[in-house]
């Protein structure tokens, strides 16, 4: 099979980093699922994942709140623990973040509100944590919701 | 007041699913009528031979094939889908009817819902 | 490993409008990977005839659609890692 | 235009009490925006609303954490105004709001968990809320997520 | 106040699954009446030429559609408000 | 590294377009390469004449408008869907061009993203 595009031919090296940025929330896409048994087998394939960044409806991931019915995963704290396991940063996009009602300490104050409640390990940032993965070689994933 | 519960979204992708078969049990549960029609890329919830637990996922098939214990009257699968997404009868849980959507269908009913 | 020009990934099913965008989008050297409600599309027989088309297994088999695709197409998560970490670009649809 | 379907041909008076169910979530759809606006019309009508039930992603809109940017509408505070001015009663689906992590003083106690983000006067109770409302003689309107 | 069997609320644009869904679940006494990007029919003339169609009046400005309809055929919430109640059924879809 | 953000969802009902956006000026902020592209019924958040009041949000006209400034290199729509929608070149905000959707289109960038 041939192709009529001259660039890009050269055939580089397979990725050794992976950014994920999930978008789809859980109990509604299966986004966060998906992506936690994709994450579980890059660490399995000897590779590495320097980020996981939530979007959108992906924030509500990093919840201390989500209570699913005992015989349902607890996604928020199945992802929670591969992140602590894993040393592997997670973050909230602020500006989502906020709109959602996900706060951490510090939010929960400056904006003078009554509880926090991000799970850790996961931290609130900018979507410069994002542009940084972006303009790195890490190749990013995006797990949006599905249909 | 019978109700007709609508899922047209395809399994595991989303909640809705899951969260219409909430609202057809909890009417038949305080005995008020309900049935359930998959359409659209909903009719996938009743193939045969699903294996939820892949995506780490509770099954639904018991639910469906107790429903009628439960009360829910009837659980129709709209044709055109069922075509479309190649489903013949038997290959349907237990239980499902197949039958044509349209108002005629949807005017046997009082109240029409979806669950998002 | 096999090697493409870009991945698409796609977990749509085919009647969501962004699954004809996918398919309009895969250029001669690409690869295609059917995962969640995108692995519907087995069962219209679309876009599966195409060279380097996968459907991700765990996704098949939750849907009862194990059958619908020879087992040379069908990749476990482990399969996932490699489509995305040779490809020279992925596009998630 | 003629029907050729017998049943249901009586006029009956137009309904007087509404029921408004919300399945779509604020900052992600347009659903608690079109349904607020709708509420106000049904008052001013002088309708009556019986009680508003969130489900699904609609139970987000009962969040006391939600912090949209200053020039943007606070939905949750705009909505728990509106409920709270005219005596309505808003619902949130248990089952929904546990697995989406919106639970109040009670549930947190329950569960053990670090906090509780329920707005009042957002209550958590279970379908039969809904039920009750799709039994009577209420119209019963959904707000879901549009695309 | 015009009266009809079922009044059918379609919030959805045309390219969605359940905008068709929907026109395929209205009898010949039914009303449609078009909300947030279900508006973005008027632009396709789909729907719109069928007896009782509406939209609603905020959504079409938002979207700098009002010139595409007459103004009989858009409503503004308050007509949404009696459109609602003088139905004999409402289905949202 | 250059990237290309697709808005494939109209206005006003889903917050992706306005996400789609945050990404792409954070992009621009960072002097990453970055271009916009409109399909599907997204090309309707480029048409001229909206009043987002009227549904109780902001604007992002201005923002769009402002695109080049801050340093987004290209606001781009496609053919197909301008056609579908009703919309010529005329009826587009300012910088807005119209475009073909396809492998060759995408190739132009090393990064493809949707927002959700």
């Amino acid at each position: 099979m041939s192709s009529s595009l001259p660039e890009q031919t050269k055939t580089p090296a397979p990725a050794g980093v992976f950014t994920l940025v999930i978008t789809g929330a859980p109990y509604s896409s299966q986004a966060p699922q998906t992506a936690l048994q994709f994450a579980q087998a890059v660490l399995a394939a000897g590779k590495r994942i320097d980020r996981v960044f939530l979007y959108g409806d992906g924030v509500h991931l990093s919840s201390s709140l989500s209570t699913p019915p005992s015989d349902e995963l607890n996604l928020s704290e199945a992802w929670a623990s591969f992140l602590t396991e894993n040393n592997i940063p997670g973050v909230a996009c602020i500006a989502s973040a906020l709109r959602r009602g996900l706060v951490n300490e510090a939010e929960m104050q400056r904006y003078e509100l009554t509880a926090s409640n991000l799970r850790p390990p996961f931290e609130i940032a900018g979507l410069g944590e994002w542009v940084d993965s972006a303009a790195s070689d890490s190749r990013v994933l995006y797990f949006h919701k599905g249909g | 007041m019978s109700t007709l519960i609508i899922i047209d979204q395809p399994p595991y992708g989303s909640w809705d699913g899951r969260e219409a078969l909430d609202m057809a049990f909890s009417l038949a549960a305080f005995d008020q009528p309900v049935s359930l029609l998959f359409c659209g890329a909903g009719v996938n919830w009743l193939r045969k031979g699903q294996d939820a637990a892949k995506v780490q996922q509770k099954s639904i098939e018991r639910n469906l094939s107790a429903a009628p214990i439960f009360g829910v009257e009837a659980l129709l699968a709209d044709s055109d889908a069922c075509g479309r997404y190649g489903l013949a009868e038997s290959d349907l849980l237990e239980h499902a009817i197949i039958t044509d959507f349209g108002p005629e269908l949807t005017n046997r009913f009082d109240h029409v819902a979806f669950a998002g | 490993m096999i090697s493409f020009k870009t991945l698409h990934i796609l977990n749509k099913p085919p009647e969501h409008s962004r699954f004809s965008l996918c398919l309009a989008a895969i250029g001669p050297e690409d690869g295609l990977l059917l995962t969640e409600n995108g692995v519907l599309a087995v069962t219209q027989r679309l876009a599966i005839h195409r060279e380097r088309c996968f459907a991700l297994a765990p996704d098949l088999e939750a849907r009862g659609l194990s059958a619908h695709l020879s087992s040379d197409q069908t990749v476990s998560f482990d399969g996932m890692v490699g489509l995305a970490a040779s490809a020279q670009n992925v596009i998630s649809w």
